[in-house]
């Protein structure tokens, strides 16, 4: 057992600062800004001392209390890489949001995005099922109020129906958690994943259901996805894709926790759930379905946000395909697949809001003819939607071949459900490549637009990156491939990082 | 659900999905323990009843925690009797388990709790931001309103701040100390049109409050090695200067909780006229 | 009467949360109101504290604080309530509080924008 | 005995949860969910939690409710031209 207890800081540290955010806002509206930028940068450069300082897998001990008695911190490959792309996400949002958020209220705005940001670590990072709630429960509040957050009045209406799904998901959750309790008498994740064959099936297969449809709700999976147009569409731009950067990948993250580290048994070739009925099977279908309606309904669209949301949406469902194959192709291509679609879809919504910003509009017709008004947007969205098709060359094209390949390593009906996601993504391709046909190929003339310095460097940088995961996949590939060993293997991988002395046994 | 469907569809859909729900918590109702067979024995709970994590920590790095096939030996754990008012330099010295729980052994749960609640009124604050207008209510509440919620404010206050500063003995705590306390200035609102709260010292006061708890925790990490460890000796179980850090973080609890509430409650009485400049 | 005591004992605090989980979950799923959806957020936040704190509680059950009299373990053994869904329980109703006050805030705001509660006129006012 | 008090007190919770669905005016569905909340604090004495019951009392039966009638206060223009 390895304990890191400084770790806590990842957590401690963006607390004080929110706290103390609305002090330094008393000075300037800017300075609040800055705090924000430079904590989520401590917690950028933290995790990326623990991500390659080799410090995982570790454990944070929260109160001197050993698990499975108090609350820690796992941090094991998957947590330590996520926790470093959800804060470098956070960053470059930050930087983006000192230029986009000018009015309104700056100081509350920034210390909401602080926490979301914090909490969606928190729930990679947190190692107890009620903390996931409560964490859960600091990314919800905060990504409520920030979508409700804008002058615009349709942000209204999409911030409160995300409020009720998620609030009635998280109620769920928290029955699911209880039910469990009510059998194994601990709240550890180790000691519920090392013991959870000892619950009565019923109970632990509606247990099971209960918790899975509650992380659904944030992982945007069907039939709990019904928000994601509205409130992404109705949120600012910056809030959209923090959304769908930081907010669903740590969901995502959650939910293939627990069905794969808590009801998975393992040891065969794939992980399969304990239960009467077999909860990854069950994902499967959900985002299989997620999968088909989201890209079908983006297909129609004629506004780029609302597009984007449902390319989102399809897009979490092809991740959850890959992590619910469980082999670990499978769930290396999911995990591929996560950093892909979180680098390059905060990219795309960073790209509407700019051109927003300087008159072009949102709307499909107003691409027309980007590529003789702004270069480096036309490009930039050009290499995001290519990443999203998974073209080669692009990081999107290692993590749909990787999910491909295992699932027909997996055989049996998976054939079947990756040749439906394969159709959805001819879809996807064509409407993505109809709005890079519209940039490129229009002949109207329209006056040129300049690109604002600020929001740039970070639609650069992860524009720079998506081409550098496509050319150099091990990059991702090596912290993917050691995630996709903790996940498919969770007593050598988990358990017994955490709570040691169960090898005895 | 989509917009144009029928109400009474909408009845149906919603009656049959929540039977199908109900169906299944009985279902799984039916396999859980109940009554007399609830066993806190064997829950995770019993060594913070007893107060002897400690004991269970040294029995699992032994590996004798787990019997074959993964079982925590949970009533295994030997105890030590506690007397009230007696025992002394327990590992921890509050007397309503409860708050030792909430406090001390997931003291961590309850920092993302005030998080969360800090959150939703810094949401609140920030949808209704702008600027002043001033109230205009019809009636002005009368002299014997104005005069009693005055006397009862200090009344009040000095209860929430009897709850939360008791909170390890007694039952109650930082939370509903704070509420109290937000009550009491709710009273103050009905009892002036148009009081005002010093906002400034509001807003001080929640920031300090609440970094209070968080350089609370860091004392712990770099003391004792352990983010919100408990570094102050616990003292005799059932006096007031007892149970460690507990007394100080309830302390900040209550007075975060108090000033967010009284915020929330400010907040949302006052109208103002939105500005987006 | 022993059989319908142990009954109850076994089933009311259960079939009562269950009961108001399930009404708060009918109100928020057919009303279009926005304060009903609210009220109804509120109800289910009670069904689940009330089911979360009956799982604690056995019928011998005393209060899980030390007192002078209250004596929480009888020969080696845990007589009180279960503390730790008790603590979880404090937690949740804080929690459900902020939602309350942000739901209730985003409520009023949107009133203020489209002059209506209704949840389908919102939707018809946006295209 | 007291399980009887509390069954008691179990049907009066149901039937004024049951208010708060069938009121049309929206002033009668808060309070009725208030007198839950209360209802509910006053079975946590009963299930031995007093903690929980003083907090579920100031927050969930005082508070909450209280806000609930500052914003109804903010709408209530709207109130009557929305009821059918």
């Amino acid at each position: 057992m390895n304990i890191f207890n400084n770790a806590a800081l990842l957590i401690g540290v963006p607390l004080l600062f929110a706290f103390s955010i609305p002090l330094f806002g008393l000075i300037s509206k800017e300075l609040a800004k800055w705090v924000t930028l430079l904590t989520i940068g401590f917690n950028a450069s933290f995790s990326f001392y623990i991500l390659f300082a080799h410090k995982y897998p570790t454990m944070v001990v929260m109160g001197n209390w050993l698990p499975p008695f108090g609350e820690n911190l796992y941090i094991g490959p998957v947590a330590a890489f996520l926790v470093f792309v959800i804060s470098m996400i956070g960053l470059l949002i930050a930087i983006y949001n000192l230029w986009a958020i000018k009015k309104g209220d700056v100081i509350r705005f920034s210390v909401l995005f602080l926490m979301f940001t914090a909490g969606a670590s928190g729930i990679v990072l947190t190692g107890d099922i009620f903390n996931l709630f409560i964490f859960m429960e600091i990314t919800g509040i905060s990504s409520y109020a920030l979508a409700a957050f804008g002058p615009e009045r349709r942000a209204l209406g999409g911030a409160f129906k995300f409020l009720v799904v998620s609030s009635i998901g998280s109620t769920l959750y928290l029955m699911g958690v209880t039910l469990i309790y009510t059998q194994l008498g601990t709240l550890n994740i180790a000691e519920i994943a090392a013991r959870i064959n000892q619950t009565t099936p019923g109970l632990l297969t509606f247990a099971g259901i209960l918790i899975i449809s509650g992380l659904a709700v944030e992982a945007e999976l069907f039939p709990f996805n019904g928000w994601v147009p509205d409130t992404y569409t109705g949120a600012i731009n910056g809030v959209s894709a923090s959304l769908s950067g930081i907010a669903a990948i740590s969901a995502v993250y959650a939910l293939f926790r627990i069905a794969m580290t808590v009801f998975g048994k393992s040891g065969g070739a794939y992980v399969s759930t304990y239960g009467k009925i077999d909860l990854m099977a069950l994902i499967a279908l959900l985002a299989t379905a997620t999968v088909i309606i989201g890209e079908l309904s983006a297909l129609s669209q004629k506004n780029v946000k609302k597009m984007l949301a449902y390319s989102s949406m399809a897009q979490m469902g092809l991740i959850a395909v890959g992590f619910s194959i469980g082999n670990k192709l499978g769930v290396y291509g999911g995990i591929f697949q996560l950093v892909n679609h979180s680098i390059a879809k905060s990219m795309l919504f960073l790209i509407v809001g700019v051109l927003v910003a300087v008159g072009v509009g949102e709307n499909i017709d107003d691409f027309k003819g980007l590529w003789k008004r702004n270069p480096f947007l036309t490009l930039t969205f050009s290499i995001g939607a290519f990443s999203m098709l998974g073209f080669p060359l692009f990081g999107g094209f290692w993590s749909k071949f990787s999910i491909v390949a295992a699932s027909v390593q997996r055989g049996g009906w998976y054939d079947f459900i990756i040749g439906l996601v394969l159709f959805a993504s001819v879809v996807e391709a064509f409407y993505y490549l109809r709005i890079v046909a519209y940039m490129f190929a229009s002949d109207v003339e329209l006056p040129k637009v300049k690109t604002p310095i600020t929001p740039a460097i970070p639609i650069f940088i992860l524009a720079v990156s998506i081409v550098a995961i496509g050319i150099f996949p091990q990059i991702v590939g090596t912290f993917s491939a050691q995630a996709a060993g903790e996940l498919t293997h969770k007593m050598s991988g988990y358990i017994l990082h955490v709570i040691p002395s169960i090898a005895a046994h | 659900m989509r917009n144009d469907t029928p109400a009474l569809v909408k009845r149906i859909t919603a009656l049959s999905l929540i039977t199908i729900l109900l169906i299944g918590f009985f279902l799984a109702f039916k396999e859980m323990p109940k009554g007399s067979a609830v066993n806190v024995n064997q829950r995770v709970s019993r060594l913070y009843v007893m107060k002897n994590v400690e004991t269970a920590t040294k029995m699992m790095e032994n590996g004798k925690f787990f019997a074959k096939g993964i079982k925590p030996l949970r009533t295994d754990v030997p105890y030590t009797p506690i007397t009230f008012g007696k025992s002394k330099n327990l590992e921890d010295g509050a007397a309503n388990v409860v708050t030792s729980i909430v406090v001390d052994y997931r003291g961590f749960d309850t920092l993302g709790e005030v998080t969360v609640l800090f959150l939703a009124a810094t949401g609140v604050a920030m949808l209704l931001f702008g600027k002043e207008k001033k109230r205009k209510n019809k009636t002005e509440p009368s002299l014997i309103m104005y005069v009693g919620t005055r006397i009862s404010f200090a009344i009040i206050f000095l209860f929430g701040i009897y709850i939360f500063v008791h909170g390890h003995l007694t039952p109650g705590g930082g939370f509903p100390g704070g509420a109290v306390i937000a009550s009491g200035i709710l009273g103050l609102f009905l009892g002036k049109n148009g009081y005002k709260p010093n906002h400034l010292g509001l807003k001080v006061f929640e920031s300090l409050s609440g970094m209070a708890f968080v350089i609370i925790g860091l004392t712990g990490l770099f003391s004792v090695h352990s983010f919100l460890a408990n570094f102050l000796p616990t003292g005799v179980i059932g006096d007031l200067y007892s149970a460690g850090f507990i007394g100080l973080i309830y302390i900040a609890i209550g007075m975060k909780v108090g000033a967010e509430l009284s915020a929330v409650v400010n907040s949302m009485i006052v109208d103002v006229e939105e500005e987006w400049s | 009467m022993q059989a319908l005591q142990i009954f109850l004992q076994n089933w009311i605090y259960l079939i009562g949360a269950m009961a108001i989980f399930g009404i708060g979950l009918y109100i928020t799923l057919t009303n279009e109101n926005i304060f009903k959806i609210i009220v109804g957020l509120d109800i289910i936040e009670s069904g689940t504290n009330l089911f979360m704190t009956a799982i604690a509680w056995h019928p011998k059950a005393v209060m899980p604080i030390y007192t002078a009299t209250n004596q929480l373990v009888v020969n080696g053994k845990v007589v009180s309530a279960d503390p730790l869904p008790q603590s979880l329980v404090l937690t949740a109703i804080v929690i459900g509080l902020g939602t309350t006050a942000l739901a209730l805030t985003i409520a009023v705001k949107i009133f203020e924008k489209y002059g209506t509660l209704d949840v389908r006129k919102i939707k018809e006012a946006k295209r | 005995m007291i399980i009887y008090v509390a069954t008691l007190i179990v049907i009066v919770v149901i039937m004024l949860a049951l208010i708060a669905v069938f009121s049309k005016k929206l002033l009668s569905a808060i309070i009725a969910s208030g007198f839950v909340s209360l209802g509910v604090s006053g079975l946590f004495f009963f299930l031995q939690a007093p903690d929980v019951a003083i907090t579920e009392a100031a927050i969930g039966a005082g508070l909450s409710t209280a806000i609930f009638i500052i914003a109804l206060k903010k709408v209530k223009k709207g109130e009557s031209k929305d009821e059918e």
